[in-house]
């Protein structure tokens, strides 16, 4: 039970490391501009998509089969949705890339990401990536408020970028479409951080069954109050 | 309601629980689980005195039901029983018409009245939902019934002298998962009526049975909180262990 | 008020079944009281060890012990190992049904036939239509008889309460019938086999009417030489003694003496039967 | 493979087979027994019924214008012991009954008119028969003058079913014909045992109840030994007893001129059932389950209550098995009721009558019955009537214990 | 158990109806520049977000206490992605909203609406989102296909919709921060589609225990061919 | 590897399995579940003949265990229970010393080399998980054992005698929590070596211990499949029926 619960969390390990991997190199490819490196990370998109499969299926399975209750329970469903977000974060990865290796754009995103800070927004993110990583493994929930901090630095990048590029684009009409992508690719990128935060919270919940979401208050239902 | 207070129990030496205190509200199910040996069951029989039959058995503290305390001198032993059903591992049907199983009770109580015997047993076999499957053959031994309807049989035998509170000591171990899940369906609308207490060495039914669950451990009460709370995230290391499969 | 009858009826019955119990201690107390009292006297080395004389209004019962005992080994001889043979056949080897259920039947209607009858029997098989004349053997026979229902009755008792689950895990282990009952089944079941022996003893030593016709000698002062011969035996010399003595007074002291010595035998035979038990038990467990 | 190994056990097979046979033999020895008993006592006992009532060798002379021709046994008994002495109280003439023995003939001669060697004997005999015409003479078939006109022999009929199982009297040694009437040794036996059952009933139920309800560990631990040791005092020893102790204060006590009573036979045997009965009783309340006894307390039932209305119904049929088997001893009791009962062939009336039991009978008459005579076939036939009684008896406690057997649990 | 299980489900409807409900608002404020009705949908915003915990911890509860297998199991497997998604669908609704209240763009985008076929947009999705609700009531998945051809139609409007903008943009310099804005916006509507397939596609897997996800094929992980 | 054939079993009239046809792969646990009374014990106690030891049954089709049809009449019976282990569900340690009970199935098949069963003796309870908590007391008697302890006894028991299959009935219905899980941990590592069947009633065990599960009803083999499909999405009705606990 213990070992079944282990090769899970392995597996999830994997596809975050895979996960971090695929943002470094979408980083790379981005600012180096290497079109390789960005077809390497499209490529192993799809790896990303069966870790995920393969991740629900096993717990899935784990749930099935040996009705687990409370901490591998949080375990197992925290993992389930961390393995999801990890996806969308590998989604995005592959978004970056794709953006290097169409190309139509990429001069335009790469003559501006010095004042849209764009590699200060892959650095807080990859850092809040591997700190949630590290999070899990040592389950030291005084990391969350750091983690929780960055998502601050990348929505303020993310809410600067909109300004400058408005105003370049009232300069720089003929730019237009390139301007949309760029918006397009850094709001995924701030989408990132809200992803990581979202991971953060499911271990909090997995750690202490505290829930964090929705900054743990939300209006009661009529319903609940019924009961 | 019935409550326990900073209770020892000792089996001659032997310190089977130790300093327990707890509280069970009405209408509602509370569970006990526990290692084998852990003194759950000591601690159910408590309540209805049972353990007063073992010789060389001593009580420190004190037990309420309905407010009176159990263990005082002025109390009839009898009576309480009345208080108190209880209902055992193995089916045990008298061996008597299934109808005479449930006037039993009645009956040792001085009722004389036969109207009223039959309307009460009536009663109390529709409250342990066996009436539909027995009500043709009342006067046929309680030994023609499968295993779980004889559990049922011996549920409403308790049920027919209207105690309020129902002690219950793994009733569905010995039965298959069908007349399981009967007897867990019943228990479950006994509730709205009675102080139920379970006592059940199957944790999966303990969550699905109970709203509220208490954790023995060689003696000791090491938790008790709502069923939710404890399957879910339960406050010390030693439950969680027990109800993941981690012991030892 | 109605709790109050509840409890008063029940201290009543309760309080009446003390008495009884007190009282069936009261009875053994009374009878062996009287016994060991009138015949602590008698006994002496010299009764123990000599024949009758005076036409047994003087010496000993000698000769009734040694028969005694003749009839004790004779019968055990015969009966154990048949019963115990027939025991296991029953309860390990035939097919359950009619059969053994006739077979069953039919040793609890031996168990329940009067000694009389058997003595009845006995006269006429062993005694005269088998020439055995009044003997050790035809009494031995007669007595066997007896207690062949006991010794069957108890190996299948104890056989019994073998649990079924040490044969099944036998053979699961690929034993044969033989080897499952002779390692398993057996060494488990020998001390209540062990018991059922005993007991056989104390009946055997105590039983006069079977010996009345087909060995029992009123008056024989010497010892048997071969297993042709009659014997006297304990029992039936105290019925003598008791009832067709030539002198009443003077016989009645014999009397107590060989009735202690008889009670004496009992006593014996049941502590040797707890201790077979317990012993065997044990030793059985430790293995 | 070597799950399709040979029989490798060769030795080993042919032994065990063999041992199979040898157990099986044994196992169907009790049946055989039973078989031999039923065969000898019918075959020693049935020839009562083939034999003559006049003892052999003797025979009944009447005059021949007698027009009776059959007198039962007990009539005989009548006309000699001249309790009956008109033929028309038998259905014949009204005419008084002369019985002559040999003896009563031999007296009305002298020496001389039956010669040295008897050898005028039998004609004396016919002549005297001829001038009586009311007379009846049971004479040694030697001597009788059977061709002598005047005399007839009277028929003579083998002994009646009717007499042996409805005859009042038992008197082996009667002449000239013994009655074999086994009515009264029947009622001593059944009375003495159903009274021992009353008796040690109640009071082998309460000391029961008080053993496996009442008694702490310790003390049943001290009691049950204490009956085991009365169960295993052999019954000379309770006979002996009976007869010093208990029939002189029986005697004393209740004022009666005998102290040997059917009483007494009861209350030894009472003493002597107790701790089968006990026991039995015992071990079946005790087989109540553990579970059943807590859930009729927990149903706030008193102690007694459960046990009158659950253990003892719950032991019922086991209890009952061992009254009947009880019963069924007591029927065969020999030697103990032998001794105490005074063994008085009467049909009993009263419980301080004495009474001679079946076993009781057997036991004091076999030594002293010829081999093969009629006595000697009736006490044979009366063991066969003891061996069916307790045959049915013990059927009954079989079907009782099977009852309980099947209860649930 | 089976109560249990029903109640959960009856909570998600309820939270379904009111997705639904949010939506249709967020497009009639849209359409009609009711800021009021804005208003309305950004405050029951957070009854969403409690419908979400609330059925998150039920459906723990019940996994935890009635150790669910088979088509129970993943019915709530279904039921907490899908109220993580409906979630989303509700944030995103409640993003119209507050396009409509902030006002400072929304002549802009009214404007465009028609060349960029908002109200076609916001049709589709809430045929969408009624569909998959039918869906899980009727369990009949001949709706699937149809559920997701409307995705497409999403797509190819949200593809359009870029276009459209860039073209507009390069011609009215002065108006590209609500440019950026009203593309924003459309991305969430486009996300709305995505989310609706995501709901299908767990419905079928409740129904079928069939995987739809990444179109059922990826590439196969060396850890699966090891085991 | 063990299969059935188009297996039909009679009970006297009684018709307790029908038309059963499956096959259980080496290393590998199968586990058979299904409602009481379905026929599970049965079907288990064909590979290893027991039922031949019940008077008025009656079989058809066939049963191979290691590719030898075993109801052939060249089999020997003894044998083959050498081959096919079988656990049952109350520990039935015999009356003997720990030693002797491993090394009884050694004994009766003639082996007599002392230093040999010594060996095999603490294989076995090497094998069976056992060893460290008796290695001290071996000459002690089996019935000092708990409960847990003595069901692995009778499976080293099991082991001892080299058997290609084990087949166990229940073989943790009768024990409490932690011992369960030591059993069932058992299994899982002794599957690397032996075909392993069991029959459990508790849906849990089944789906934490079997590769494989078999589900009956009513003598009939409903569904055959992986463990992990038939838990998460079986093929038939009747199996989701029974595993969620929806019966009749
Ligand atoms: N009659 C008795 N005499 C002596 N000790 C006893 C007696 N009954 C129980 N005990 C001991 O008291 C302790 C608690 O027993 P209890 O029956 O209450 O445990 P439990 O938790 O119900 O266990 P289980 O789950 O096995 O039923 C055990 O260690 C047991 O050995
Ligand atoms: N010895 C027997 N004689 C007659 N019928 C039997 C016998 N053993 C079992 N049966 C019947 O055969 C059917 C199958 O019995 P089996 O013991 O195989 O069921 P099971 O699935 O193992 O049930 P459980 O889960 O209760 O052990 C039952 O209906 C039972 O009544
Ligand atoms: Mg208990
Ligand atoms: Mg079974
Ligand atoms: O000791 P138990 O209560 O589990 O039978």
């Amino acid at each position: 039970m213990e070992r079944e619960l282990a090769n899970i969390k392995d597996t999830v390990n994997e596809m975050w490391r895979l996960v971090i991997s695929q943002l470094e190199k979408a980083k790379q490819s981005f600012l180096t501009g290497d079109v390789d490196l960005g077809h390497e990370v499209m490529s192993r998109e799809r790896r990303i998509n069966a870790y995920e499969l393969k991740i629900d299926s096993d717990c899935e399975n784990y749930i099935a089969l040996f009705a687990p209750v409370a901490v591998d329970l949080r375990l197992v469903l925290s993992l389930i949705k961390i393995s999801n977000t990890l996806e969308r974060i590998g989604d995005f990865a592959n978004g970056v890339a794709i953006h290097v290796v169409k190309d139509d754009c990429i001069a335009f995103t790469k003559a501006l990401s010095e004042e849209l800070r764009m590699e200060e927004l892959f650095d807080v993110l990859l850092r809040m990536l591997t700190d949630s990583f590290v999070l899990l493994q040592s389950e030291n929930t005084q990391l969350v408020g750091r983690i929780l901090a960055q998502d601050d630095t990348v929505d303020q990048i993310y809410d600067d970028s909109i300004e400058v590029l408005s105003n370049y684009l009232a300069n720089h009409t003929d730019q237009t479409p390139c301007g949309l992508k760029t918006l397009l690719l850094i709001r995924k990128l701030e989408r990132i951080g809200d992803h990581c935060s979202n991971i953060v919270e499911e271990i909090v919940f997995y750690v202490d069954a505290k829930v964090l979401k929705h900054g743990g208050k939300t209006v009661p239902l009529d319903r609940e109050s019924k009961e | 309601m019935i409550k326990a207070e900073s209770i020892d129990f000792y089996y001659g030496e032997y310190h089977a629980l130790k300093n327990i205190s707890m509280q069970m509200e009405p209408n509602t199910v509370t569970a006990l689980i526990g290692p084998s040996g852990c003194g759950k069951s000591t601690f159910l029989r408590l309540f209805n005195r049972m353990n007063d039959l073992i010789e060389g058995t001593r009580l420190e503290g004190k037990c309420w039901v309905d407010g009176v305390d159990i263990y005082d001198k002025s109390v009839d032993v009898d009576e309480l029983r009345k208080r108190v059903g209880m209902v055992f591992q193995k089916p045990t049907p008298f061996p008597k018409s299934i109808f005479e199983n449930v006037a039993y009770g009645l009956r040792v109580n001085g009722i004389k009245d036969k109207k009223f015997i039959a309307q009460r047993v009536e009663e109390s076999l529709r409250g342990a939902a066996l009436w539909d499957e027995v009500k043709d053959k009342l006067k046929k031994s309680a030994y023609e019934l499968s295993g779980g309807q004889q559990q049922r049989l011996c549920i409403a035998r308790s049920l027919a002298i209207s105690p309020s509170v129902l002690l219950m000591d793994e009733p569905a171990s010995a039965l298959d998962p069908i007349s399981t899940s009967k007897i867990e369906e019943l228990i479950y609308s006994l509730k709205e009526h009675y102080t139920i207490v379970i006592v059940t060495h199957n944790m999966q039914q303990a969550s699905r049975v109970s709203d509220k669950t208490g954790f023995f451990m060689l003696g000791e009460l090491i938790e008790y909180n709502d069923t939710k709370k404890i399957f879910l995230n339960p406050a010390m290391e030693e439950t969680q262990n027990y109800i993941t499969g981690r012991f030892g | 008020m109605r709790m109050k009858r509840k409890k008063r009826a029940q201290w009543l019955a309760f309080a009446l079944f003390r008495l009884l119990g007190v009282l069936v201690v009261a009875l053994l107390i009374w009878i062996l009281g009287f016994i060991v009292y009138q015949g602590i006297g008698v006994i002496s080395w010299e009764f123990l060890t000599t024949g009758p004389t005076e036409g047994m209004t003087g010496g000993g019962i000698y000769p009734a012990i040694v028969g005694t005992l003749c009839l004790v080994v004779g019968s055990l001889v015969i009966s154990f190992p048949l019963g115990v043979m027939a025991g296991i056949y029953t309860q390990e080897y035939a097919k359950k049904g009619k059969l053994v259920q006739f077979i069953r039947l039919m040793t609890n209607n031996l168990a329940g036939i009067p000694s009389i009858v058997m003595g009845l029997f006995g006269m006429t098989l062993f005694v005269n239509t088998l020439g055995f004349g009044d003997s050790i053997l035809a009494g031995s026979l007669t007595l066997s008889l007896l207690v062949l229902p006991i010794i069957i009755r108890t190996t299948e008792e104890a056989l019994a309460s073998v649990p079924y689950a040490f044969r099944v895990g036998s053979y699961a282990l690929g034993a044969t019938k033989l080897q499952t009952i002779a390692r398993v089944v057996l060494p488990q079941a020998l001390p209540n086999i062990m018991t059922g022996l005993v007991l056989s003893v104390g009946r055997v030593s105590g039983e006069t009417a079977p010996i009345l016709f087909t060995v029992a000698a009123y008056f024989l002062p010497k010892l048997p030489t071969s297993i042709l011969d009659p014997v006297m035996a304990l029992p039936y010399h105290l019925y003598v003694l008791v009832t067709s003595g030539t002198d009443l007074e003077a016989t009645r002291p014999m009397a107590y003496g060989t009735a202690l010595v008889l009670i004496v035998l009992v006593l014996i035979v049941n502590l040797l039967a707890h201790g077979v038990r317990n012993r065997l038990g044990r030793k059985v467990k430790m293995n | 493979m070597d799950i399709k190994r040979k029989k490798r056990r060769g030795l080993q097979a042919w032994v065990s087979w063999w041992i199979e046979k040898i157990l099986a033999a044994s196992g169907g020895i009790t049946a055989f027994i039973i078989l031999l008993i039923v065969v000898f006592l019918f075959k020693e006992g049935v020839g009562l019924f083939q034999s003559p009532r006049v003892d052999e060798g003797y025979v009944l002379l009447m005059h021949s214008s007698n027009e009776v021709d059959q007198l039962s046994a007990d009539e005989l008994k009548g006309i000699f012991d001249e309790d009956i002495t008109n033929w028309a109280e038998v259905g014949g003439k009204n005419q008084a009954i002369t019985s002559l023995r040999l003896d009563q003939i031999m007296d009305r001669f002298t020496e001389e008119e039956l010669g040295g060697e008897y050898e005028y004997l039998s004609q004396r005999m016919g002549e005297l028969i001829a001038t009586t015409p009311g007379v009846i003479a049971f004479v040694p078939t030697l001597y009788a003058p059977l061709d002598h006109p005047a005399v007839q022999a009277m028929t003579d009929n083998t002994i009646a079913l009717r007499d042996f199982f409805v005859g009042k009297e038992w008197i082996p040694t009667a002449t000239p014909v013994p009655l074999f009437g086994t009515l009264p040794l029947v009622m001593g036996t059944l009375w003495v045992s159903l009274f021992a059952i009353l008796i040690a009933l109640p009071l082998g139920l309460g000391v029961a109840i008080y053993l496996a309800e009442l008694a702490s560990p310790r003390v049943r631990s001290l009691l049950k030994p204490v009956i085991e040791l009365l169960a295993g005092i052999p019954s000379v020893v309770y006979g002996f007893f009976g007869l010093v102790v208990l029939v002189p204060w029986v005697q004393r006590v209740l004022d009666l001129p005998v102290g040997e009573t059917a009483f007494v036979g009861s209350l030894i045997l009472a003493i002597m059932a107790l701790p089968t009965l006990i026991s039995v009783a015992e071990e079946s309340m005790k087989k109540t389950p553990r579970a059943l006894r807590e859930a009729s307390l927990a149903l706030g039932a008193t102690h007694w209550q459960t046990i009158y209305k659950v253990v003892v119904p719950y032991a019922s049929s086991g209890i009952s098995a061992g009254v009947v088997l009880g019963i069924g001893r007591a029927l065969g009791e020999t030697m103990a009721v032998l001794m105490v009962t005074g063994n008085a062939a009467l049909i009993p009336h009263t419980l301080m009558q004495p009474v001679r039991t079946i076993p009781a009978t057997i036991a004091a008459e076999l030594g002293e019955a010829a081999a093969g005579g009629s006595h000697y076939q009736a006490l044979f036939l009366l063991g066969a009537i003891l061996f069916l009684m307790t045959l049915i008896v013990n059927l009954m406690a079989e079907a009782l214990a099977k009852k309980q057997h099947n209860k649930g649990f």
